[in-house]
């Protein structure tokens, strides 16, 4: 895997005059797991998607390298960032190797049906590959969104409330996918309001919603403390 | 540049999910249908109208264009009201380039819309009885170019339609200024392919309609052309 | 051309009343330009203060 | 310096009403020569319209394109406002015209058809804008919609006046004088336009800035 990293400078987020982010900074570099904690409607979920590059940022820049290349085209920072959220929604009418064959397609991906199928085994819906997806429970829309974002294998991981709707095996699923990830040298940023699962990060960040910047900190967990944003540095 | 593989991969994603529920074929269909009925009702009731062929051909070229817009305006808006009603734009937004995207679902709109064109057209002049001096290769011509020019303004006014949260009707409101000028053009040349302003025999036909498909023409190159780079904006928010 | 007068009376005035109307609003405006920016330079000072 | 160009601006409108009503020459070949004058105040609306519409277009292309500016979009939506009441004036105006001199008020003449098609653009813009809540949405989504249109609209006017019989006049030459008032009152309207741009504009931005003095007090 190439080596990644990633800046973040800044970033503030405003809705016209509803302000959801202020001032969110951060550095990550291959094999970092950074947990991003803070409480409901503290503009976790908008960080995230502003990272993967969903929505646009009012201030502040991001910046992407991958092996000291910088990635600016919108087209480049897809085959460099893979997302899983809980509003990541799948086609009901297609199966869930259709729904994964499908969009391994648009990104042409060099992949086959049976690495589809291995993704599918892999986080636990092997057997229910070949049903649509609309009759999918939490728990399996939950894993499919695992397998979706392991299957781009990009450098840069994001995962927002990864364990939800999980239950324990689920769980271990989603630790695993971020040992993975670290493994291959790539950078997970991790979105969670479980302090448990925010022990899976080397650090933590809290984004503090629409609050001046000054009272936004920063929360070592562990791990090697790089370079970090706003004022307080773990 | 655009990879044809993506857009292969959308056209037959949106022809798949399609032909899983048949929701926009049906509805567009029995559309279609229905109104056919209607205007055969209204043009051959009782006392019959003793309308010349002139008149009738206008009639039908008038009441066919009427009739693809609104199948269209019921129909066409779906590929992007339903990835946003349903959440899935997000992971198309992450995975597929903006090109792929809006050409693939232009494809199948196209496919869509001409497909019921095939199947009303026929049905509308019979009914109506305005195909006795019809001169079948331009009305081909006129009503495939000026679907295409329907699918790629409807493909790109559905995606700015997905973004409302009222969506009713507003389609065909975004889409009818737009299209004016294909409708000019289409009427024109579907009542000289009817034969109106012209004697029987392909070369008159034709003479009168050539301009009217050279508008249609252009009107599909401008339309996708402009659509495309418009799109690639909203894509990459 | 003496017929023409009282017509071109009547426009004059209604043009003076476009124009005044337009003016008033531009007024308005500017006043709301103003207190906003008093406001502003209010709220600044009073964050340094508490500084 | 402002005011001074404000005032000079309504002289001058006021000299050319004066002008239009006192020098022009009635039209000949009218039935109601004497209100031909309209003209004087219909083809300058009539311009004033497209000067609207363009603006619109390029800032709605620039918003768009160019970093999502909430300037641009405030200069797009307003400059879409004017254009849509200058197009209604320019209807009203040749509706009385065409009233008196063609017998009736709508003939589905190719220039009424135009500008009636873009009455339906400007009112579309406003429903698909209403229909949107995300501020940056709507602007992005309602500025593709204005360049789309703008891009759309020339066809019509190369397409349409191919297929529909005019009333209007195309060989008719005005005279000096008509030139001269019709000129001189299209400066003067599109000079209203930029006055009207430019307190729209001053408009929105104060009220964007009381906006953020509410959320920086609360």
């Amino acid at each position: 895997m190439s080596s990644i990293r990633i800046a973040v400078e800044n970033i503030g987020k405003s809705f016209g005059a509803r302000r959801v982010l202020r001032g969110i900074s951060l550095e990550a570099v291959s094999g970092e797991v950074v947990a991003v904690t803070g409480a409901n409607g503290s503009g976790k979920s908008t960080f995230l998607k502003i990272v993967a590059g969903l929505i646009r940022p009012s201030s502040g820049t991001i910046t992407l390298t991958v092996d000291d290349r910088e990635i600016a085209e919108p087209d480049a920072r897809r085959r460099v960032v893979s997302y899983a959220g809980p509003d990541l929604a799948f086609y009901p009418e297609l199966t869930a190797q259709e729904n994964l064959s499908f969009f391994a397609e648009v990104r042409t991906l060099p992949i086959t049906l049976a690495g589809i199928k291995n993704s599918l085994v892999a986080v636990g819906l092997g057997g229910r590959g070949d049903d649509p997806v609309g009759v999918y429970s939490s728990g399996m829309r939950q894993r499919l969104r695992l397998a979706f974002a392991t299957m781009l294998d990009t450098p840069l991981l994001l995962l927002d409330e990864p364990s939800l709707a999980l239950d324990k095996e689920g769980v271990r699923l989603v630790a695993q996918t971020i040992e993975r990830q670290r493994a291959k040298g790539g950078v997970t940023l991790l979105a969670t309001n479980d302090p448990e699962e925010a022990e899976l990060g080397d650090r933590a960040i809290t984004a503090n919603g629409a609050r001046s910047q000054t009272f936004s900190t920063l929360i070592a967990v562990g791990g090697p403390a790089l370079v970090s944003g706003g004022i307080g540095k773990g | 540049m655009w990879g044809v593989r993506e857009i292969h991969a959308v056209f037959l994603k949106e022809l798949r999910t399609e032909w899983r529920t048949k929701v926009a074929l049906s509805s567009t269909a029995l559309f279609a249908i229905g109104g056919v009925t209607l205007a055969a009702l209204a043009l051959r009731g009782n006392p019959p109208l003793a309308l010349d062929d002139p008149s009738r051909a206008s009639v039908a070229a008038g009441l066919l264009w009427i009739l693809l817009f609104f199948t269209g305006a019921t129909g066409l808006g779906r590929a992007f009201a339903l990835e946003e009603e349903r959440g899935t734009a997000l992971a198309l937004r992450l995975t597929a380039r903006a090109s792929a995207v809006w050409i693939g679902k232009f494809l199948a709109n196209a496919l869509l819309i001409l497909g019921l064109a095939i199947i009303a057209t026929p049905m509308l002049i019979t009914a109506l009885d305005a195909g006795r001096n019809v001169n079948a290769l331009l009305l081909t011509c006129v009503v495939a170019s000026g679907c295409i020019g329907i699918a790629a303004t409807m493909t790109f006014a559905g995606a700015l339609v997905a973004q409302a949260s009222a969506k009713s009707g507003l389609l065909a409101t975004l889409s009818l200024p737009a299209l004016a000028p294909l409708f000019v053009a289409a009427i024109h040349g579907t009542r000289a392919a009817l034969g109106v302003g012209t004697r029987l025999g392909i070369a008159p036909a034709f003479q009168t309609g050539m301009g009217d498909l050279q508008v249609l023409a252009s009107y599909a190159v401008i339309s996708v052309t402009a659509a495309l780079m418009l799109f690639d904006y909203l894509w990459n928010d | 051309m003496g017929e023409m007068f009282p017509l071109l009376a009547v426009a004059l005035l209604i043009w003076a009343g476009i124009f005044g109307f337009i003016f008033v609003v531009d007024r308005k405006v500017k006043a709301l330009e103003e207190r906003v920016n008093r406001e502003l330079a209010l709220t600044r000072k009073g964050e340094e203060a508490i500084r | 310096m402002a005011t001074i160009a404000k005032i000079v601006l309504g002289i001058l409108t006021g000299v050319f009403t004066a002008l239009a009503f006192l020098y022009l020459k009635p039209a000949e070949g009218f039935p109601r020569p004497e209100l031909a004058r309209i003209v004087a105040l219909h083809l300058p609306n009539a311009m004033a319209a497209i000067v609207a519409a363009f603006v619109a277009a390029i800032f709605g292309w620039k918003y768009l394109a160019r970093g999502r500016n909430p300037l641009d979009d405030a200069k797009s939506k307003i400059a879409a406002v004017l254009a849509a009441i200058f197009c209604g004036l320019t209807t009203v105006t040749g509706m009385v015209f065409a009233q008196y001199q063609w017998g009736a008020p709508w003939n589905w003449d190719p220039k009424q058809t135009c500008i009636f098609l873009l009455l339906l653009i400007y009112a579309a813009y406003f429903v698909l804008r209403a229909g949107i809540e995300d501020p940056e949405k709507k602007g992005a989504t309602a500025a593709a919609y204005i360049v789309f249109a703008g891009v759309m609209t020339p066809l019509l006017g190369y397409v349409i006046p191919k297929y529909l019989p005019s009333l209007h006049p195309t060989n008719t030459k005005f005279d000096a004088a008509y030139h001269t008032v019709i000129w001189g009152m299209s400066a003067c309207l599109i000079g209203i336009f930029a006055w009207l741009q430019n307190i729209g504009i001053r408009y929105e931005q104060v009220k964007g800035m009381a906006q953020q003095l509410e959320e920086e007090m609360a």
